[in-house]
């Protein structure tokens, strides 16, 4: 049996670079290469948030035809600003679920810190900067003290922060305590957070066109490090019907704000925590590294991450946004009270993130899902109250559209799991 | 028993290592020096990998210590392990199946550019690195879920050169991989031994170890079983550490050869 | 009262045409929960129907907001978002609402304050006084208790920490038990939930020693099923409290096992509610017989107001209230497994 | 280089047993043996239910010292029904949760349930075993559907759980409607699955010494069969040591019992559901299959284990679970309300499940978590009610008493922890 | 090309098979007889794991039939070609790390004694079996999770074998093992085919598929590259099939083995 030529070591001409891969199916440029690969990732089942954005027109259809104020200006304006305080938690909620963890203390968090703020500005007649950085702060804190015992103690997040959620609603409880719930004054910074809204036509416009036009400019320089660079690039025609899409969204969103009062300070806001919360994600080490430790944390320690950091100020995250987003909800109804973070915040932060398209798993989503699972959980809310039926009836509605909704994600998503990726 | 020039970049001074009931590891010696390499070998469930496990700092030792250029080190981490320079490629890859493969070479020291993620520097680098070990991956931007398991290795393999590390520790490094693949990663050690690097590799391959190791040393149940000079030693000497000289499995395997050669 | 107050309200309607264009009168109905028995049950169904009575073309949109004060927030700018002229607003939480009942006086709609008194410049208010019912309950476990006050020590079940009612029915309670009854323990009902109190009057009844329970005061008929049961389990038939007339209640308290329910007439309640609506729709002068009385919010606002008296039910006039008002019918209450004790309480 | 040897082909001489590892520490017999291996495993962190057992002794000496009340015969006997209809739930909790799943709608499944049954007893006047078949065997479809939607459909089953939790409440209140709140008559057979006290000494002590008998002859005859084949056997003065400390803790609690009214039926039924599903769970290959998908759904597949029947299986069992939790918890008061199945219920369920041990990552956990949680829980309530505290102060208290016990038998795993393997 | 007397057993006619932008299977052809080891050889990433896999039930073929003693067959899922009698030894093993080794070795078919799980048969049984493979399991009642890598592609060998399967289809069975377990597999491969069961064995160890085969079939980028008869062929031209005959490659490899004997 000869033997010796196969295992002794030899000597690689450097220029042994295998050739491209010849089973590689490699897309057209172009219109056409785009909507070849789309039939192709849609029979196997790679859609991302498409789904999503169906069920959503779907939703949107059919409570539109139901009754035509679903889809006024004045009601979808409402709903773009009533999703924000949800919305801003469940980006919180993203980042913990993206660990493969669970945080049940968001909406007792977000109570307490209105509470915070609304105490220390109305109340005691602190500064209002000052009220609303002590409460954003004291988010932080709460988020660093789970993680401590989640990540140093190693007690399982579910029960570090189900602990949170009834010792964060005692404390909170405890500081209404005397008065109850307390009115902000409407004219504090955190009621015009939400109050404002920039009614100018070119606020919205604008702001569409800042948006689109960096997102060009994004595309195009990147494209351009990569050709030079040698790597594969995204073409032109791609990127510019990539950039008609996302343009004909947003000018269609501002025309619609501009319908009725202009464009919300919140919405705005809102999206300028996911477009850069998106980029820590997707652009950073620190992103990266949370997305590791959601696959595979064995592996992600022994890649010489720092676990416990990235525990740490994953739930700090969270804590904070779910501050913020319970500060956008007292500004909502311009007080806090001892119903704050309470009733169906807590599943409703979670079922965004979720529906949006965030795996409870681990290591799969993005910021996006907040906003896209907000809206669904919004809409649907919102086309409820419009129809006014009864609430057995009302549940039982919500819940399947619910499931609806999943559902069509899920079917898209089919032939993926078939492939065992999913 | 064995002499190398090099000097002594590691060496372990009677570590053990207890799981539950099972004692892996007992009084374990080990000495690597710089451009040396050293062949781990030993049965099936013989404490290699818990011997790698505890030097690259993912187990603790239970005794016994850890000497780095001649100090006592305390490995904690893994990270603690990296910062010493000892690279590891671990027998389960330890790879993040949710990120694509220029995500998981990278990952813990990604190159950045003005503090952000240089996604075409990486990928460039990840496909050089790639191509010098004559695998073919589709596109470095598929999740490593999707790869073959040879694939993976190679990944895995890359990974510990993206450092520069002084120690590169390979736990079977070319289990999975075919013809050409484990000729490329059996060069790769030379050329790790000629850039004066030190390297322990563990292969149950007889032929790969007599090919590329400087020194033998055997694991035994968990016991050191010998050391060996390659030079001065052969493949049966070594194969009869491993199976244990004083069981009657050497002198089985001998009758064995025999009758095959027949 | 009630007639005159009838005439006055069809009066207003036929004028309301003069405000609205007859047929387009829009009314939007927010009522607070459903975990409570009446609102779906009573409030919404009289309302409406006292709508139509008076307005037959009017419109009713109808919103529960499940407890959650955003969510009713979210359900008002709903309302002004279909047009609704006049909002029937019983809120979650009569404080947070403000913001909502300026937002609605901004654009021109009138609210309509029911049960619980808005804050912010609501329009009318219509109610039973939230104190008055607790007063009423402790008052009734006093009598109850009677010369036992001495004997023993009462436990109180007060309903939920984060429902601001709660704290209403709770100091109304305290002012006619405190100095009277000795109170061994008292609790905070998370949620108003039954099997909660269930547990809480079992701690109760060992922390205190059987023996020594002379009365237990419960917030609402829903607790004082959970209670009834503690006490039966420890072998007690002492004075329990109730509130809001529910059927369990009023058959547990038929059979014996508790005391007294608050009836709220939620008839005349929705009645002057539907009134008051249709007259506010008509865009004119609330006639003063609608609103005898006027009340001062907490935000500082002076409302007009009718206020009705609760009524305490027990045993002996279950047949002049609940079952006079057409509440329930004595079929109703008296099931097979209750027909015993009907007949004892002279109900069959 | 000599080949030819390895990699050949070679007869083996089929007595080629390899000896005993001698790397295994094999205990010594006996008592002493037994303490060993016990350091042992606390070093290892290898301990099992003792962290919660004794964060459960701490809980009770606190409280205890704290009022006496807590630890008379009287409360404890209290608690022993009170934790009935939560722990039920908390059964079917644990075996979702050993699918790695997570169900959200046994609060409202239990109070459906409950009403189905009240309403058909009590307003319809069907027979009321007609009635408590109807109720659980809704239970069952109901669970049966979210099973579908998950293995089928392959909707998460967060989701799935999630809208049944809105929808169930809904036909809920729907089914409830006409009149709210139902009463049970007290002498239906679901009253007196609850309000029935087996006052004679022999009941609680009779069970007692079954129960332990029947522990010891299994334990013995197991052991015999297995000196019998030669596999490794549980020594006798093992079996003697185990079967002693469980006849201890089984007298004392007959002995509690004993002191107030006697064995509770709801208690009885309680042990012999988590006796029975334990069994199912550890003896048969249904319990086997669903330990596998929680450890490797992939594997398990691989394996030819039918994955969306074992799926849709567990989900009817919580379901089923939470029907006969919701019975439990109708007893409880009485009625069946618009609140049943509302307030913590669902979140005392899930953490019972937790705190007793069971892993919310799937294919760890036994039914005993459910009563070992659910005891924590209970006793924390328990407590807090005696002590009478505002609540504001409770549920901070409540909260750290949570934390705290979880934080024990996190240190206790710890060193398992570092080993990597949990 | 080749001629084996058995039956034909099991047969795939075009399978092809595509992930996403990959073409991992195109237009396979593959004949295993009962009575004969069938070796699939190829490069890393050649797609043998992913033919095993879509002959097993787990991913299925986007084109093509398999047939099974002559007549076509769907299977869907792995139980169907388990009920075939398939049974399979994954390159990634697939054991269920939170189940001990009785649990993995019997997992989907459980001996059963008045319907429970008879535990002491299944442990005297697992013992007995893995002890015919020679390896060294602490106990038996371990979780998979900590056993060494070798100690669970035994348990993995064992469980396909625990089944009385027609085919056996062992992807990189001894990839991890040491000497003396990997003479072992290859010596329960012969006991197989002298009972005339089919085997397909991957591997990349030219030793080992030499000394077993008899037929080895070549794959190359997701298509077939050839057959032949181990009786009419030698490793060099099977690694010249494996490498790419259009690619020199070959002729490389040649140049270096000669340097290599120098
Ligand atoms: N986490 C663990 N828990 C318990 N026992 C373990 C653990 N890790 C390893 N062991 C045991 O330690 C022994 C040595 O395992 P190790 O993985 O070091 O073997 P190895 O020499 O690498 O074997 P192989 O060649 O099969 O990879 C084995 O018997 C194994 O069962
Ligand atoms: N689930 C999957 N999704 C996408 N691509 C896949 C998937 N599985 C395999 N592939 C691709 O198919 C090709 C063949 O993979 P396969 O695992 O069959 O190779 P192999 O011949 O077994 O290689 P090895 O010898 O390294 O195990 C690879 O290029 C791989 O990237
Ligand atoms: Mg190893
Ligand atoms: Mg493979």
């Amino acid at each position: 049996m000869p033997t010796g030529g196969v295992n002794a070591p030899v000597p690689v001409a450097p220029d042994a670079t295998p050739a491209v891969d010849p089973r590689l199916i490699v897309r057209q440029e172009g219109v056409k290469g785009y909507l070849g690969e789309f039939r192709g990732r849609m029979s196997s089942g790679e859609l991302g948030s498409l789904p999503v954005v169906l069920a959503l027109i779907v939703i949107w259809a059919v409570f539109g035809s139901l009754n035509s104020t679903f889809l006024s200006a004045q009601n979808l304006s409402d709903l773009s600003q009533q999703i924000v305080g949800t919305g801003m938690i469940a980006i919180g909620v993203v980042f913990v679920l993206l660990l493969g963890e669970i945080d049940l203390s968001v909406g007792s968090v977000s109570g307490l810190c209105a509470a915070v703020f609304a105490v220390l500005d109305v109340s005691d007649g602190v500064n209002q900067w000052v009220a609303l950085i002590t409460a954003i702060a004291g988010g932080a804190i709460v988020g660093a003290i789970h993680g401590v015992f989640f990540a140093k103690v190693g007690a399982p997040a579910f029960v570090v922060t189900l602990a949170g959620n009834l010792g964060w609603n005692g404390l909170m409880l405890q500081i209404l305590g005397a008065t109850g719930t307390v009115n902000l004054s409407g004219k504090d910074i955190v009621s015009r957070l939400y109050s404002t809204i920039y009614g100018q036509q070119i606020a919205a416009y604008g702001t569409a066109v800042v948006g689109v036009a960096l997102f060009l400019l994004a595309s195009l320089v990147d494209a351009r490090r990569r050709r030079t660079a040698g790597v594969p690039f995204r073409p032109v025609a791609d990127i510019v019907l990539r950039t008609v899409l996302l343009a004909i969204t947003a000018f269609l969103v501002a025309y619609t704000l501009n319908q009725y009062k202009g464009l919300p300070l919140a919405l705005l806001v809102f999206l300028i925590f996911i477009v850069v919360l998106d980029f820590v994600l997707r652009r950073t080490s620190y992103g990266r590294q949370v997305f590791a430790l959601g696959g595979n944390i064995e592996g992600a320690r022994r890649a010489g991450i720092n676990v416990a950091w990235i525990r740490i100020s994953v739930f700090t995250i969270c804590s904070t946004m779910a501050a913020i987003g319970g500060l956008f909800l007292a500004a909502q109804i311009q007080s806090a009270s001892q119903t704050s973070g309470g009733g169906n915040l807590l599943m409703n932060a979670i079922a965004a993130a979720v529906i949006g398209g965030t795996s409870l798993f681990g290591g799969r989503g993005k910021t996006w899902s907040a906003l896209l699972g907000a809206l669904v959980i919004g809409s649907i809310q919102s086309g409820m109250n419009i129809q006014g039926l009864s609430n057995a009836i009302q549940f039982m509605i919500t819940g399947a559209v619910l499931l609806a909704a999943v559902v069509v994600d899920s079917l898209a998503r089919r032939t993926r799991r078939a492939a065992g990726r999913a | 028993m064995v002499t190398v020039t090099g000097e002594t970049v590691l060496a372990l001074r009677g570590v053990s290592k207890r799981f539950g009931a099972v004692q892996a590891l007992t009084d374990i010696e080990l000495e690597v020096h710089t451009g040396e390499v050293v062949a781990l070998v030993g049965d099936n469930g013989a404490g290699k990998s818990t011997l790698v496990k505890a030097i690259a700092g993912v187990h603790q030792p239970d005794e016994g210590a850890i000497e780095w250029r001649g100090r006592p080190v305390i490995i904690h981490r893994p990270q603690d392990a990296q910062q010493l320079g000892i690279a590891t490629v671990y027998q389960d890859l330890a790879l993040c199946d949710n990120l694509d493969v220029v995500g998981n070479l990278f990952l813990g020291r990604e190159l950045r550019r003005f503090g952000i993620l240089d996604e075409v520097a990486m990928e460039k680098r990840a496909r050089a690195l790639l191509d010098t070990l004559s695998i073919r991956i589709p596109s470095v931007r598929i999740p490593i879920a999707s790869l073959s398991g040879g694939q993976r290795q190679v990944v895995a393999i890359a990974r510990a050169l993206i450092g520069s590390p002084k120690v590169v520790m390979l736990d079977e490094p070319t289990a999975a991989l075919g013809v050409e693949q484990t000729a490329q990663v059996l060069d790769l050690v030379e050329r790790l031994r000629e850039q004066d690097h030190g390297v322990i590799l563990i292969s149950h391959n007889m032929a790969d170890v007599m090919a590329v190791a400087d020194t033998v040393a055997v694991l035994r149940l968990g016991r050191n079983n010998g050391v060996f000079d390659k030079r001065r030693t052969n493949r049966e000497e070594i194969i009869a550490a491993i199976t244990g000289v004083t069981d009657n499995a050497v002198t089985r395997r001998r009758a064995r050869g025999q009758e095959g050669s027949q | 009262k009630q007639a005159s107050s009838g005439g006055g309200g069809s009066a207003a309607a036929s004028g309301s045409a003069g405000g609205v264009a007859a047929g387009a009168v829009r009314i939007g109905l927010l009522l607070p929960e459903t975990k409570t028995t009446r609102y779906e049950q009573f409030d919404r169904p009289l309302i409406e129907k006292k709508i139509k009575e008076l307005a037959p073309q009017a419109q009713i949109d109808y919103y529960n907001a499940n407890q959650d004060a955003t969510l009713q927030q979210t359900q008002v700018d709903t309302a002004l978002t279909k047009g609704d002229h006049v909002l029937v607003l019983d809120a979650v939480d009569s404080k947070s609402i403000r913001s909502s009942v300026r937002k609605a006086h901004d654009a021109g709609v009138k609210v309509l304050a029911y049960d619980r008194l808005a804050q912010g410049p609501a329009d009318a208010y219509v109610s039973f006084d939230n104190h008055e019912v607790g007063q009423l309950q402790g008052q009734a476990l006093v009598a109850a208790v009677g010369g036992k006050a001495n004997a023993g020590e009462i436990f109180m079940i007060n309903g939920s920490p984060t429902d601001p009612n709660a704290a209403d029915f709770k100091a109304g309670a305290h002012s006619a038990i405190d100095g009277k009854l000795k109170i061994g323990k008292e609790f905070d009902t998370p949620q108003w939930d039954p099997n909660t109190a269930n547990q809480e009057a079992a701690a109760a009844i060992t922390a205190i020693g059987g023996s020594n329970v002379v009365g237990a005061y419960s917030a609402n008929d829903g607790m004082a099923a959970g209670v009834a049961t503690a006490l039966k389990a420890g072998g007690l038939s002492v004075p329990l409290t109730g509130q809001d007339a529910q059927l369990d209640g009023i058959q547990r308290i038929v059979a014996g096992t508790q005391t007294m329910t608050i009836y709220k007439p939620f008839k005349p309640e929705a009645d002057a509610a539907g009134e008051i609506a249709v007259a506010l729709a008509s865009g004119k002068a609330l006639d003063p017989k609608l609103v005898p009385t006027a009340v001062t919010s907490g935000s500082g606002h002076k409302v007009p107001a009718d206020l009705i008296t609760p009524v305490v039910v027990t045993k002996d006039d279950i047949k002049t209230t609940v079952v006079q008002d057409g509440l329930y019918t004595v079929g109703q209450i008296c099931t097979p497994d209750y027909a015993a004790a009907c007949r004892s309480a002279g109900l069959q």
